[in-house]
């Protein structure tokens, strides 16, 4: 297989950055996407939901000015932009299932063919489970991206025919954002959009557990 | 989506007029109209309406109109096929009444809470709630019920719209809104149960001037907004 | 029968009000009901809910100083106590429904001696039917108070056996006040708390439409 | 009844000291304690509690709490029996981990969204609703479900309480309350599903200070106030 260069996590975030629309009202997940923030246009507004009851939410304040009432959904602190609204967490989380989110990125361990996503429990005997509002985000955001690494770090797929760890939501996830490629979902299965350099379609499909195309 | 940039890349959601923010609603949709009597009823956007012309109208609101203004105004143009209210007889609710013993407009009838709770649970994602309002009255005809908490209670589906008329005191160009006293009524739960919300506002003021503490209505819900002082 | 001198409409009203205890939510109904606001006693607080979404309702404003966005369920001009707040009517009717009101007040055209309430709808072809909050709040305070007329114009008892106009909700009234007698609905049936002067139990029996007995 | 007025027939709710408000808190009481993460953390009330002693709780909270106070500390000392939350597992939350894999409490896992909406079913006399969250997945394992606006949905049930534990910002003596930016998040609802609702507020103010128009938690959900700064 020839030489290829994976996109960096900052690349994968740029990359989704640059496919939220002006306007989007948006949550980024807990984790990988919260990179997304940083890459996001400066010359266009977006607003940003925080789940735990805040629009509007801001970058992280300076050192020393973190407040410890004004934190995200990950608990770190974060800033308030001008036209944020607080509100409760049952408004909040009625907002996400209602559809009044436009897109939501999060972090996954699998996503299958069908869309099915799996992000929040590896099914392990033992493991201190924790779902958090992934499962209200799933179903509720019109659209949901995914960011994560391809394969896990033994090199299996993460992307594939049926996810093997329980699921958070089905047929949600619309796109994917790897490190080797950008991936949509569609009832057809996976379309590859764009490769990383050096990457061919054969090693895209060589790292991928169902059938992936070129779009 | 609900957010809509201009051409800056700004949100801004405030229109030129009543009339093009209600140009595009279409006959036969359903339409939310906030309310309690005259306290927070829009009566801009419903004359607005009214000069657009749609027909076939479906109503949501608490009343049905009184006088010829607003609802009423509607009612007696023709234009309303069917309205959805939980006390349509007040004072001065003529016009409604002379249609409904003429049997020239359909009514669903719905206890207020049940009102507000089915355009809640449109708004917020929840496909059906059992409630125990009106179980065992002619209101929960047909319906489902089922035993919950030892008391009968009746299943009830959303309220969703096309279209959501409401009045705010006060808002910003994102569509965060304020509302004055009890003319706030359904105008919040109305806001996130239609495709395309429609805010009549006494004023609109800069964004940030809304203490976000206090901001009732999320921009979110809100697509069109109109200064009607 | 011998003579008796029937309790006045204030006269009802006042005996509910003293009926209230300090400190309670109370909600009174449109129409009569309204009326016992001017008897509360006025050394102890008592907070007043209206369902078009205010707690802390005070009394008519004077005349001229009336704001349209500031009005009862009735519809009628109000206003604001020291303490009061607003919210929208999903959070209005969720208090109501959810047990957070401690009594409710309202007008009647039937009470069974099993405590069902029909105040709604005559049932009569033609009539324009109305039910606003009357269902919720039925079903919704701690307890229901009904204040009316013991009997219609016609002389027909109003407390019966079993309610021939459509129902508002089963088995919910508490205390019935009427202008012969206050009469509590109990497991057992209609029991008299006390009677109009020079009214006997055998002439409330009379005019009762169901079996009365002396509490 | 909810409200309770003094001897002299005004309205208070405020108490002397936390000790005074969890005092009768009982073993075996089912209690919501507010906050995400540790902002709105009701830490004074929680460790009232801990030095009242009661035994056996129930907890529903969003986290299961960090470090060895709060929530953490009614864990480490045994006092909690049942938990119910949606991320147990956060930074620091090692006394849950030890405890859940030691098979010494039992753990009720919800999303988010049902969690907060469960609650509020509890505070609105809702019997029981339909959500799509949770469908299809493990957590919706054994759970009634059905197929509403064209998905499958998922019935759950409201989660009524004894008691709520919840910090606010300020509040009046009848129990009216504002919050603090993200530190507001489950309080509202939490106040509105238990039978006493305890609160400690950094500042209490006087009766008509706070905006009618901003009151996030009207008084009548509240029974005890305590002021801690």
């Amino acid at each position: 297989m020839s030489a290829f260069r994976k996109y960096t996590p900052d690349e994968i975030a740029a990359r989704i950055a640059r496919d939220i629309p002006a306007g989007s009202i948006v949550n980024l997940g807990i984790g990988q996407p919260t990179r997304v923030a940083n890459h996001l246009r400066r010359d266009v507004e977006m607003i940003l939901h925080s789940e735990n009851g805040l629009l509007g939410m801001g970058p992280a304040p300076p050192k020393g000015s973190e407040d410890p009432d004004l934190i995200n959904a990950g608990k770190q602190p974060v800033s308030e932009v001008r036209g944020a609204c607080f509100f409760h967490s049952a408004d909040s989380f009625g907002m996400m299932r209602g559809g009044h989110l436009d897109i939501c990125v999060l972090g996954a361990f699998q996503v299958s063919a069908a869309g099915d996503l799996a992000n929040w429990h590896t099914g392990e005997t033992g493991a201190v489970p924790g779902v958090g509002g992934a499962m209200d985000l799933a179903i509720g955001a019109r659209q949901i991206f995914v960011m994560m690494d391809h394969v896990t770090r033994d090199g299996a797929p993460k992307l594939v025919a049926a996810c093997s760890y329980p699921l958070t939501a089905r047929a949600c996830v619309a796109r994917v954002y790897t490190d080797l490629a950008t991936i949509d979902v569609t009832p057809q299965g996976f379309f590859a959009r764009d490769l990383c350099e050096g990457l061919t379609l054969a090693g895209l499909q060589a790292r991928t557990g169902a059938p992936v195309a070129l779009a | 989506m609900r957010a809509q940039a201009r051409a800056d890349g700004r949100i801004d959601k405030i229109w030129p007029s009543l009339a093009a923010a209600v140009a595009d609603i279409r006959d036969g949709a359903t339409v939310l109209v906030g309310g309690f009597g005259d306290a927070g009823a829009p009566f801009g956007l419903l004359h607005a309406l009214l000069d657009q012309g749609a027909r076939d109208l479906t109503i949501v609101s608490n009343n049905a109109g009184s006088g010829e203004v607003g609802i009423a105004a509607l009612l007696k143009a023709g234009r309303v096929a069917r309205i959805v209210c939980s006390f349509p007889k007040t004072s001065g609710s003529t016009v409604f009444e002379e249609l409904y013993r003429a049997g020239r407009i359909e009514l669903e009838l719905v206890p207020q809470g049940t009102l507000a709770e089915r355009m809640r649970a449109a708004g917020a994602g929840i496909g059906a709630f059992f409630t125990p309002t009106g179980a065992g009255t002619m209101l929960a005809e047909g319906k489902e019920t089922r035993i919950l908490d030892g008391r009968e209670q009746v299943l009830e589906y959303p309220i969703h719209a096309d279209v959501a008329l409401i009045r705010a005191d006060r808002a910003d160009r994102w569509g965060n809104l304020v509302y004055r006293k009890t003319a706030r009524n359904f105008a919040p739960v109305m806001a996130t149960a239609a495709r395309t919300t429609i805010v009549e506002a006494r004023q609109i003021v800069p964004l940030g001037a809304l203490d976000p503490e206090a901001v009732v209505t999320p921009g979110v819900f809100v697509r069109r907004i109109v200064e009607t002082g």
